[in-house]
């Protein structure tokens, strides 16, 4: 049991620092505003700088252009962006998630087309899976893409969650070719344009009040033939793949999106009265006991990812421990610092406003917890009222449950 | 042995759900977020009503009703987040009520209105009497009111307190025993703060020797008045939960998720079981707090911070629920969810807190167990 | 709303309170050896005496020897033995549950056979519906009543958490009658004969050591047609009716099981350390706020009993938040005295012991909460997959489930 | 980058899941509540396997292992009730050890069996180092250690401190600063107590004016044998709430209800899988506790008491849950899930107690964050 590195990632650590030393007054604040052109070219260029020093796709294959590393060497570049004090890649999904999908099922001609320009910032990519009826339920989009004589495909719908689209240049987008056939089966993955005609992205304001995601309009979209990814029908193996790969980048992240116990007790240790409560020490405690154990569980996994192994569904424990953390830690930080914690200029208002939110995000916990329940224990799955029904006569169902 | 209430209770719930649905007050809480100018102004509502001479006598114009019929009000105002001010003023006319004071008239014909700046009473663990602070953990020190009626001291986050003509002052006189007196506002400085729920309007009240009429009150008489203020936001609270249940229950039941209606799953079913459990034991609080509050005084201190202990926990915990219920989309701007999230957030960290009340709770029982 | 006696109620109190004054030094100890067949030969005499002075039964028509009255008397006679400081009457269940049943169900034979016996605690009745396999799903009982040429029929089943089994004179049992219809429809309700040959009754101890309810055994005994109850075949009916009246006597019962925050508060207040300590005091608070609510929650539900209302699955409820805090209450008590608190001397050792196996008594908290979320919420209900199989199949489905 | 265990590690724990196998000890655990002397005695198992030597450096006869190796055998322990004495005896060689006494090698041959007499060190709340009282809330004065060894107190439910042949000591010296102290048994009186699990063998140690040798030892060594202790409970109770949850999965697939195995339901799944997020959690401590153990000493503190207040939870709420799963028959004396929650009871009042680790977290994070 060791956490320090060998030699050899010494070496590199040493290497990515030295050029993060030589480099850092180049780059830009690590946050900004997410709707601001300027801000977010600074952003592209600066993941260009990344990319040609190898630092941006460390576990693509070096034929892609990445730096054909393992996933320690990926921490270990995180870690170094992180102690630098400089914002890592801009285009997390598209690197972390969707160029990998590509490298896995994707053509040599869309290979060729979009890795590239992925990689240095020139084209930011976003993922448009969810809907406001598949959410969880992934597997229940009705987005349509109808085959044209051409080949080409018309594409009508609606996506929502969809992070970065305001600035995207391409989408991956699962959207249903077959309802006539049972839900999992008739689903297709294509590259969309994100700029094109028949596209319109609309900002979704979380309780922040800022628009952290967008809602995402395709109306009659023409998309070519060659824009299919992973062959007709097989949409939901390929979305598989892509979420295996939102594990796997989540896997390797820096511990719960700086949630971290040490800040909390920061703010708590200025407050003599606090301090010496001690109920309140039971809340920090408790809740610090959580977050100390996501981070090691961090190192668990990168065990095993290093020992050749994919992180399972059980990875998702870590989030909602994270995230009920949190929130446990905004109630104990607003009960000891008063209402002014609530105002939008305090250090907690994000965290406070944006936790309610994240909970569900990527899946509801209930949903987790049956998956890892089934999954990890073996449990017996619930009784399933949708499998091998077609996916017309399932919507048509639910309509008159309602009615 | 009967807790159904009379005729005349069902009539003032009903008037009040009546009354309060003739303004668009859910709306107007997400809109006074950006825009407070959209806050709709509700004090002519509750002077028709008839709502602010409640708990005053009638032969001082007023009412004459009890703390529990003022608890239903309160608690069809949390339904619909309506922004009444009568957190700050109904406390303020029990004490002054209790002196009988020279501006019940004017305030119970709706002239004048009266806030109530509050002072904590002292407990088991805390000797003195003390107040919110703007910041932090430890209390801040009750203002020192003279024998003349004039006022010293600083207290933070004051419901109501903006725009009020008379601020009713709980605070100690140089021995250090409670005492109270009625300020002019235009004597007192007074700067308004919202704080996440714009449906909420406080104030910090600083008074610097501030010119008040000194009240004729026993202990007594602020004490209740402290727990009057506990039942009233906790009735409040109630009527929030209640809201959010239903909303809840309606989406659980029209939501499909793998072919099922979300509500048909344990995970959803047992949550909102339990949002019934905590409400129904809230419910069960208010009965006592109001048979206390009639005809057992002496069992008033714990039964209104039992009553708000049970109802704070049930608005946070179902506020959040009823977020979780709706997924992603009842955490956005333009759900009604989060306003009730927001009123959970701030009426927590209000007249000492949740927190405080659950601590009286105990300090209650410690002590009649100490005297037994 | 007003909690005081009307007059009548306060003359009636009074009655009560100088017959109890007149006859206390008569009663028993209220605790004993629910073994000792002397100890239960003193509590049914002391039942005889409470039914003579009409204090048993007191809602029983007084056609059968009851005193006529209704939820409130019951009540006050409660409230008035218990500040008398004497026990109650022996046979909570037979004269709570089971003879209001026979009141409700059984022929003018089993009514003037049985009813006078059970109110003087000559014959203590005992409840025979759950089983190994059929605790929450009580429907799934396998217990078999066979039908014999002669008319009578041949019981043999086991049932399980049977209270009062051992000093018991008769029991009723929910048996299955015909295994070729769905579950809920083959089951019958009988008396049974508790110290015939045939029955077996064996102790079942508890995590406290005590053997606070018995496996009762039957093995082929014969019982007389006549001994059935509401009609074969509506033996689920019956059972309603008595689970009905189950929740009633709670709903009129005492608050908790003596699980007060008073008695609670009075063992830390000793311990000033603990009184100072915030984190202790907030355990104790809300604990305590849970069982005053209960308190109130009692009231409300008498007031509906009072105008007539049959008390809903809601009262379950109370049930669940009082075992919960009473749990709360037993951490928080041994947290502050020690492990000295978990020696069988100790006044919490009981409690901490025996609320374990409490949390299950009478329905999971799980299906309990289905139940309320459905039939109070309007929630739509599980997938039932047990739904109109003939129960043979049923029992069949599950083994090779297993298998 | 690896919290992969060593063949090493992987073969002494093969080593001790087979020695434990050996012996009947769960069932031992039910029949020694009405007769102790069912009890086995595991003095020869442990002495075979090497055990009391763990912490010892080769050189004095021991196996010169670390704490995480220690935590892997408490683990197998925890997994079958087995009442071994490691709790009280490691720490006592981890101390012995540091001092580099004269008894060490009979305590590596297990000629001599040594306890460790905890003292809680002293943290940001409270100044003093203090050891757990017999009974009530408060904290009882460490034993006072004189310079000739000799020492004055009194110290409750020490684990394994019956039978024992040497106590380790830890108290304060005449000038309050910790200091630690050996003696033998006989020189000590040693109330043998065993309460609700009876696998635990416990002693309230009286010392008055004893005999003893003062062992050369710096304050780091005491306060890492306490928390050594912390980080041994913790994988004890790691290792009953694996077995709980294993028990609990097996039954829930194959118990009915509704015609559905119990777990397909989300009541019994979710609370299953949170059983599973807390026993990892706890898992995910360990590896920080044994990290830090050997190479981070100045984290020791936080990642032993973090491991603890988790394992703690996690073994509180595994213990009762699985009781919940099991239904009725999971809450009689026949059955074996009431032993684990007799374990879990006891437990969590044990050195200092669960919540006390807990507020070590607490006071190491703000120590750590004024200190920044």
């Amino acid at each position: 049991m060791d956490l320090n590195d060998t030699p050899e990632q010494a070496a590199f650590r040493q290497q990515v620092r030295s050029w993060l030393q030589e480099h850092k007054d180049q780059a830009p604040p690590s946050s900004g505003d997410s709707q601001d052109t300027a801000y977010i070219d600074s952003r592209r260029a600066w993941q260009r700088q990344l990319a040609e020093a190898n630092l941006a796709g460390v576990t693509w294959p070096s034929e892609f252009g990445g730096g054909g590393k393992g996933p320690i060497e990926q921490v270990i570049v995180n870690q170094e962006i992180a102690a630098a004090g400089v914002p890592g890649i801009l285009d997390v999904i598209g690197i972390g998630m969707l160029g990998p999908c590509l490298i896995a099922h994707g053509t040599q001609e869309q290979q060729s087309r979009h890795l590239g320009p992925m990689l240095h910032g020139d084209e930011v990519w976003c993922q448009l899976f969810s809907e406001p009826a598949a959410g969880s339920d992934l597997a229940a989009v009705q987005t349509r893409a109808k085959l044209n004589d051409d080949g080409s495909w018309s594409l009508t719908g609606q996506k929502v969650w969809t992070t970065n689209a305001q600035f995207s240049t391409f989408g991956l987008i699962l959207a249903r070719t077959d309802a006539d056939v049972p839900k999992h089966k008739g689903m297709t993955m294509f590259i969309v344009p994100m700029e094109a005609e028949g596209v319109t992205i609309r900002g979704l304001r979380q309780i922040t009040g800022e628009a952290e995601f967008n809602e995402v309009f395709f109306d009659d979209l023409n998309i070519p033939g060659d824009a299919v990814v992973g062959g007709v029908g097989n949409g939901w193996g390929t979305a598989l793949t892509v979420l295996m790969f939102e594990r796997l980048t989540i896997g390797l992240g820096s511990e719960g999106f700086g949630y971290r116990s040490d800040r909390f007790a920061k703010a708590l240790s200025v407050d003599t009265a606090a301090c010496a409560d001690p109920e309140i020490r039971q809340r920090l405690a408790n809740l610090s006991t959580e977050l100390l154990a996501v981070r090691f569980t961090g190192y668990r996994t990168l065990t095993a990812l290093a020992g050749g192994q994919i992180p399972g569904p059980e990875s998702g424990l870590a989030k909602v421990t994270t995230v009920n953390a949190a929130i446990a830690a905004g109630e104990l930080l607003a009960d000891v610092l008063g209402p002014d914690a609530l105002d939008e200029s305090s250090e907690w208002f994000h965290m406070i406003s944006f936790l309610p939110g994240l909970k569900s995000a990527g899946g509801t916990e209930a949903i987790l917890r049956n998956t890892i329940g089934e999954r990890v224990l073996g449990l017996p799955p619930e009784p399933r009222l949708d499998k091998g029904i077609p996916f017309s006569e399932l919507r048509a169902k639910e309509k008159e449950a309602v009615a | 042995m009967n807790l159904a209430l009379s005729d005349e209770q069902e009539f003032l719930r009903e008037a009040a759900t009546g009354a309060l649905a003739r303004v668009k007050t859910v709306e107007a809480a997400r809109e006074a977020l950006e825009d407070p100018s959209k806050l709709p102004d509700l004090w002519t509502l509750v002077k028709d009503a008839g709502w602010n001479g409640l708990l005053i006598d009638e032969d001082h114009g007023g009412a004459g009703l009890g703390a529990f019929d003022a608890m239903l009000v309160l608690e069809e105002c949390g339904k619909v987040l309506a922004p009444t001010p009568l957190l700050g003023l109904l406390p303020a006319t029990a004490i002054l009520n209790a002196a009988g004071d020279e501006s019940l008239a004017a305030v119970a014909s709706g002239e004048l209105r009266p806030a109530y700046v509050p002072a904590r009473p002292s407990s088991d663990s805390h000797a003195e009497w003390t107040v919110d602070p703007v910041g932090g953990f430890a209390r801040g020190a009750a203002p020192v009111i003279a024998a003349d009626g004039s006022v010293t001291g600083t207290v933070a986050w004051v419901p109501d307190a903006p725009g009020a003509d008379l601020l009713v002052v709980v605070g100690v006189d140089e021995s250090g025993a409670p005492a109270a007196t009625v300020v002019e506002a235009s004597a007192a400085s007074v700067e308004a703060v919202t704080r996440f729920d714009a449906t909420r309007s406080l104030g910090h009240v600083t008074l610097d020797g501030s010119a008040g009429r000194r009240l004729d009150v026993g202990e007594g008489d602020l004490t209740a008045a402290w727990y009057l203020a506990h039942a009233l936001i906790a009735s409040e609270s109630l009527g929030t939960v209640q809201t959010t249940l239903t909303m809840s229950v309606e989406y659980a039941k029209e939501r499909f998720t793998f072919g099922r209606a979300i509500g048909s799953y344990q995970s959803v079913k047992h949550e909102l079981t339990e949002v019934l459990r905590q409400m129904e034991n809230a419910r069960s609080l208010q009965f006592y707090a109001g048979w206390a509050g009639a005809d057992k005084p002496e069992e008033f201190a714990l039964a209104a911070s039992a009553f708000r202990n049970a109802a704070g926990h049930a608005l946070d915990f179902a506020t959040r629920s009823n977020i979780n219920v709706h997924g992603g989309i009842g955490a956005t701007w333009e759900h009604d969810a989060p306003l009730y999230f927001r009123r959970a957030q701030l009426s927590r960290r209000l007249l000492g807190g949740t927190h405080d009340a659950a601590d009286r709770v105990a300090s209650e029982l410690l002590l009649a167990a100490a005297a037994a």
